[in-house]
């Protein structure tokens, strides 16, 4: 899927509906898949779009464009792991029970999809 | 690797190995990179050395699992804290008390076992969070409301055990909750209410069963490690309205509380809200500050009437059919009006349930309709964490004045740490009383979290000696506010004892929790 | 004199003059003519050998009196049982579960210590009876209610503490569910305060519930911890209206969206009234209203073997163009408010093909007397006895038995289990030999639960009493068998139902006996309540059928 | 006992839920509307008598002593205890401290054996001399 059907599609998606958790991810699905469905899951609440969303929010507050962070192209897996393994501001730590090694990995995959090569 | 207070390293690590065994090497940590995500990440003791931080942490799947990981726990003496999901943030999130204590983590146990939507109930294990709960509702297109704490990450079990409230007229978590499965320190099950009836049709609906209702013994305490609670939920509403209330006079409080009293007594407003003073967004204003040290409430009244503010709101929401709540609303004017001159009142929201996804997204806060979020952390500010003191007053207009007086008297007398006088919002979270909860901010700042320690254990005192007492604490202030519960030479402390080396003989669960030490432990505190 | 068992002669007379120094000759009761008013007036065992009775009384007029005769029964060992005011009738009276025990008679402790009409609540004593508190609020011109059980003279303490039920908004009639902070004596004579009680001076104790840390108050309802001295309660705020109407609906299988649609009205807070089933068809509503059926051809139809055909039940039903099911709702609050739950209500029930809807009129209260006397006065909040017409003599019971006991499982909130239940026991009554009934339907005391509710009369004939108590123990294990458990029961019968809840090898009665043996080690307190016995009397007491 | 009593309370009590239901033509007794009973004018006893037995044996419908003994006597003695000459202090302590019929014991300490003196004195003032 070319990149910017991927990205049209994923626009959609979003703005579509903020319920937009497809279910916990299956074992067909493809690491982008479950990475999605992860994010979904445990990013969406605070990252997501739409009104009330407490890191969407801090972000935009901070200048950060484009503050939803699916829609970054700039986001690295050390980042990605250190804020989720360590917290950052109001964000806690999340530990392996609630997010596992595999899952963040899954997570860093999605995040970095557009990223350019 | 970090060993338990009271086992050698020989022992602890023969402990590990058989946790190993039981839960798998992918659920048993013990690297100092995967204990550091046990700490508290709001502790109000962050970086100090007495910070507690586990020395392992152990996930188990199943009922099974645990009751192998207590038996080796009994067999070595190693102290234990359980948690559900750890998301209790603001009240010690996932670390011990007791520094060294191992993990007991059950966020793995996230199986939605029932959900019910003709008797309206659900039955839930402890790492199913609200928003797992509300997805299922919402893949089963289920007609019930969940009633979801501000963050809407913690779960059922966990928030009710420690018994936080909510939003919708399901707002007494543990009132509400039917039935309860619970492995004792020894490794027995027990099921609670009907549940101890095998075969029960009826766990999830009548409360208390047959003999002592014990499950209140499991909230707030370390009796026993909860595994499945059962929850009565909201059948969905047609309808929402809420209308608030505005007083000219600093006086008119008397009046309005008795009024709001009538009608939440009555079951006419069945949901949570809060008294606010309009003044409060120019708190800081020198004029406020100065006719509040020395003018009278006169002065305070026209300096309001100044500022064209009135002096007290609330609003109320009400939950039904429309034209019910319409007539709720309407009742609820004539009581204000008859009871108070100058009252004024506002149409506020209105909705017809059940809302579409495009109304939700729109919505700064859907918390109140049953839908889980974190849109609290939006409003609350942007320091790195929050600790709540929240002291239970009457439901008086005497004891909402008294309140704000003899808090803000603390800060005066020690300086607030971010400067400004802070104001204790006055909630109705429980059906007959109000609790003031204010947010103290969590820094990662040594100095500012000591100055809050500090203005935070004066509050304590200063409340018990007014007759109010905290319903809940961060882990760090237990044994402070324990000891407020005083009465006859503590005796319900004592009692909470007895029970404890009865059920645990052997003082692994949870210790420190809501000042409870076991016998061993309790010698060493004194 | 009787000795309680496993005393000796001299440490009891002893200790009954320990007593007598501490609340007075007058109020320790030894005589045989004394210690019989303390016979349970309805005791399954009325005039056996096997009949639990008290080897003496003793009445305390106060807590420090309460902690002296504890600890001195601590001393000497002495098994003693305590009753509020004893007229737990049908549940056990004022007579102990072990026979032979000191009954500790709360009844002289009768203070109301505060009526608080803003807050809308109370702080009472044990002996405090429904009657008094009334009766009190009516003198004050206080303007709350009491929720009241059926018979007025027992007391808020006591029902509350064995989880009886009244009549008002659900969060008033469970009695136990209602109450606000205890004080309680335990068994080494300490007093502890529940809830924020246990802060000195505290200002919430009967507005916050739960205090800090583990909320122990359950430990004290159907139980033998400790003895509850004081009890608060919440009451409900006097109603501005009420309003009332019935629906009927026509089918035999209408019964069960008839249930689902009562149960979503309820759950939402539309109907705040008690809800009562009835059928017009079976001359089924309230008791006492209710004569045997007249019309043969519908008792045969109801004793098909395999239960009564719905087909062959709405044929009769429609030749005689009567309506099979009723569902009265009632609404407490603001006029309009009453009616428009009342139109909300008959929207949906209307989904039901055929329902049809009575108006019961709507009134400003309080009612004027010519109104009141139509309406049940429990559900106004006014105490009476007026129960007790239904088992006495009357017209049409012209040698009434001697009193009753409840067999009261809880089934759950459907359709499909009320039939079911009838099913069953129509089938166990008649294999037991007992009066088959025509079709019973569960009362609504508790939220999201049905009582099926079984009077079995108690005659002075230890025959009769004898086959009915091997009845209702048949009736115990049959409805456990389908998954229903009695909410409370007297006390000759409370071991038999404790064994019913048996899950993981009885682990919750185990449970119960950690605690007892902790709170109670010389176990002293009401041995044997709810089959809860002390560690040495435990073997030759505990009753187990598996 | 014979069997036919048993089934006909059975039949009764069997489905004998504490229900009660409004709404139709049901007649109840507000006997216990009243507040505090005073004594002024009244017999000695009478305030006794009110506070601990006229909730079933005073006047109006659906008082169960009253309506026993209407359905005992049929009319051969005054269905209200007030209204009896034949009673004796013997027969009223025996039935207070034994109970008769669903009429259940009532303790020293529910009614003190003064109290019962004067309620014996109230229901004997009109016996003949």
């Amino acid at each position: 899927m070319n990149m910017k059907k991927a990205a049209v599609l994923l626009i959609l998606m979003l703005t579509a509906a903020t319920f937009a958790w497809a279910g916990p991810p299956q074992e067909k699905d493809s690491q982008l898949e479950r990475g999605h469905k992860v994010y979904d899951k445990w990013c969406f609440p605070c990252h997501g779009t739409g009104v009330g969303k407490p890191g969407t929010d801090a972000l935009k507050a901070r200048g950060q464009n484009p503050a939803v962070l699916e829609e970054r192209t700039d986001l690295t897996a050390a980042l990605i792991n250190t804020v989720v393994r360590h917290g950052v501001g109001f964000m806690p730590v999340f530990r392996k029970t609630e997010i596992s090694d595999a899952e963040l990995d899954a997570i860093d995959a999605y995040l970095m999809r557009n990223n350019k090569k | 690797m970090k060993v338990p207070p009271g086992l050698s390293a020989k022992d602890f690590s023969d402990v590990v190995k058989q946790w190993t065994e039981i839960v798998g090497k992918e659920w048993i940590f013990t690297s100092d990179e995967d204990v550091e995500m046990y700490r508290d990440y709001y502790s109000p003791l962050w970086h100090e050395d007495n910070d507690p931080v586990p020395s392992a942490a152990v996930a188990p799947d199943g009922v099974e699992q645990i009751q192998a990981v207590l038996k080796v726990a009994n067999e070595y003496k190693v102290p234990l804290w359980t948690i559900s999901t750890g998301k209790n943030l603001g009240y010690g999130g996932s670390a011990p008390l007791l520094s060294g204590s191992a993990v007991l983590d059950l966020k793995r146990m996230n199986r939605v076992l029932e959900v019910n939507d003709k008797n309206h109930y659900a039955l839930v294990e402890p790492g199913v969070s609200y928003f797992d709960l509300y997805r299922y509702i919402r893949q089963h297109n289920l007609k019930v409301w969940l009633d979801p704490p501000d963050p809407g990450w913690g779960s059922p079990v966990g928030n009710s055990l420690d018994r936080g409230g909510g939003y919708t007229p399901m707002r007494d978590h543990f009132d509400n909750h039917c039935g309860m499965e619970v492995v004792l320190a020894n490794g027995e099950v027990i099921r609670t209410g009907m549940g101890a009836l095998p075969g029960s049709k009826t766990w999830q609906q009548y409360k208390y069963g047959f003999g002592p209702y014990i499950d209140g013994m499991f909230s707030q305490s370390n009796f026993g490690v909860v595994t499945k609670m059962g929850f009565w939920l909201l059948p969905e509403p047609e309808a929402y309205l809420s209308g608030t209330v505005t007083v000219p006079k600093h006086d008119d409080i008397y009046k309005m509380v008795e009024v709001f009293a009538y009608l939440v007594d009555s079951s006419i407003v069945q949901a949570t809200t809060l008294i606010t003073s309009p003044l409060w967004y120019v708190r800081n204003d020198p004029e406020l500050t100065g006719i509040r040290e020395h003018g009278t409430t006169q002065d305070l009244d026209a300096y309001a009437a100044r500022k064209g503010a009135a002096y007290w709101s609330v609003s109320l929401p009400f939950y039904g059919p429309a034209k019910v709540v319409a007539a709720q609303w309407e009742f609820a004017k004539e009581k204000f009006s008859a009871a108070i001159p100058g009252a004024k009142f506002l149409d506020g929201a209105s909705y017809r349930f059940p809302l579409s996804d495009e109304q939700v997204a729109k919505m700064a806060d859907t918390v109140p309709f049953g839908i889980p979020s974190l849109s609290i952390f939006s409003m609350i500010g942007k320091n790195i964490g929050h600790l709540g003191f929240s002291p239970i007053i009457p439901m008086t207009g005497e004891a909402v004045l008294e309140s704000q007086r003899v808090f803000t008297q603390v800060y005066r007398d020690l300086g607030s740490p971010e400067g400004e006088a802070a104001s204790f919002p006055v909630f109705s979270f429980f059906a007959r009383a109000f609790v003031n909860i204010y947010l103290f901010p969590i820094e990662h700042d040594v100095e500012k979290n000591r100055k809050t320690r500090e203005i935070y254990r004066r509050l304590i005192k200063e409340s018990a000696a007014r007759g109010w007492g905290e319903y809940r604490t961060h882990t760090t202030f237990m044994k402070d506010i324990a000891e407020t519960y005083s009465f006859n030479n503590h005796s319900l402390l004592r009692f909470h004892e007895m029970i404890k080396d009865a059920v645990d003989p052997n003082g692994i669960l949870s210790p420190g929790k809501s000042g409870i030490w076991p016998k061993r432990m309790r010698t060493a505190k004194a | 004199m009787k000795v309680p068992p496993g005393v000796s002669t001299s440490d009891f007379s002893e200790a009954l003059r320990q007593f007598e120094e501490v609340v007075g000759k007058e109020w320790v009761f030894t005589s045989d003519e004394d210690v019989a008013m303390y016979r349970d007036a309805y005791s399954p065992f009325y005039g056996e050998a096997d009949e639990l009775v008290a080897s003496a009384a003793v009445a305390p007029d106060g807590v420090e009196q309460v902690q002296k005769i504890v600890r001195i029964a601590n001393q000497y060992k002495i098994p003693i049982y305590t009753i509020s005011t004893g007229k737990n009738l049908g549940y056990g009276g004022s007579a102990p579960c072990y026979s032979g025990s000191v009954v500790l008679d709360l009844k002289r402790m009768n203070r109301i210590l505060e009526v608080n009409e803003k807050n809308a609540y109370c702080l009472v004593e044990p002996g405090v009876s429904y009657f008094d508190l009334y009766r009190y609020i009516q003198e004050k011109g206080i303007r709350l209610w009491v929720d009241v059980p059926d018979p007025g003279w027992g007391s808020p303490v006591g029902n509350a503490l064995d989880r009886g039920g009244g009549y008002l908004l659900p969060q008033f009639r469970n009695h136990f569910d209602s109450h606000c902070g205890m004080e309680v004596v335990l068994a080494n004579g300490e007093i502890l305060r529940t809830g924020m009680g246990a802060l000195p001076g505290a200002k919430t104790w009967q507005e916050y519930k739960s205090g800090f840390g583990p909320w122990i108050d359950g430990v004290f309802s159907q139980s033998n911890f400790g003895v509850v001295t004081k009890m608060g309660f919440w009451m409900c705020p006097a109603p501005d209206s009420y309003q009332v109407g019935t629906v009927t609906v026509p089918k035999y299988n209408d019964l069960t969206q008839l249930i689902d649609i009562l149960g979503y009205l309820e759950n939402t807070g539309c109907t705040n009234g008690m809800p009562f089933l009835g059928s017009p068809m079976l001359a089924r509503g309230p008791i006492g209203e209710q004569g045997p059926l007249a019309d043969p051809e519908l008792t045969a139809l109801l004793n098909d073997e395999n239960g009564p055909v719905p087909e062959e039940m709405d044929a009769y039903a429609e030749k005689k163009g009567v309506h099979q099911w009723s569902c009265t709702v009632s609404f407490y609050g603001g006029p309009q408010a009453n009616a428009g739950n009342w139109e909300f209500a008959k929207e949906k029930f209307s989904a039901i093909p055929g329902a049809k809807f009575t108006d019961g009129g709507a009134y400003k209260l309080p009612l004027t007397p010519e109104v009141q006397a139509k309406f049940n006065l429990p559900q106004f909040g006014i105490p009476s006895l007026q129960m007790f017409s239904i088992g006495a003599r009357s017209a049409i019971n012209p040698t009434p038995g001697e009193g009753h006991i409840w067999f009261s499982p809880i089934i759950p909130r459907t359709g499909e289990a009320v039939f079911e239940a009838n099913r069953v026991f129509r089938q166990a009554a008649k294999e037991l030999g007992l009066p088959v009934p025509p079709f019973s339907l569960p009362t609504c005391y508790w939220e999201r639960a049905f009582i099926f509710l079984f009077g079995f009369p108690i005659t002075h004939d230890p025959e009769t009493n004898k086959k009915n108590r091997k009845a209702f123990q048949q009736l115990v294990k049959i409805a456990a068998e389908h998954g229903w458990g009695e909410y409370r029961t007297a006390p000759a019968h409370q071991a038999a139902v404790m064994d019913t809840y048996s899950f993981n090898n009885h682990a919750l009665l185990r449970f119960h006996e950690t605690l007892k043996d902790a709170v109670d080690p010389n176990g002293i307190l009401s041995a044997g309540r709810y089959g809860i016995w002390p560690k040495h009397l435990r073997d030759s007491h505990t009753w187990r059928s598996s | 006992m014979n069997a036919r009593v048993v089934i006909i309370i059975g039949a009764v009590l069997l489905s004998f839920g504490a229900q009660r239901c409004n709404g139709q033509e049901v007649s109840r007794s507000s006997a216990w509307t009243r507040t505090t009973i005073s004594g002024q004018g009244q017999p000695k006893g009478y305030v006794q008598f009110e506070n601990y037995c006229s909730m079933c044996h005073g006047p109006g419908p659906g008082q169960p002593g009253t309506m026993a003994l209407q359905a005992k006597y049929k009319g051969a003695e005054p269905a209200l205890l007030a209204d009896r000459t034949d009673l004796n202090g013997a027969v009223i302590k025996a039935y207070v401290r034994n109970g008769i019929s669903i009429m259940p014991i009532f303790r020293k300490t529910e009614i003190s054996d003064a109290n019962l003196d004067l309620i014996a004195e109230y229901l004997t003032r009109n016996n003949k001399k």
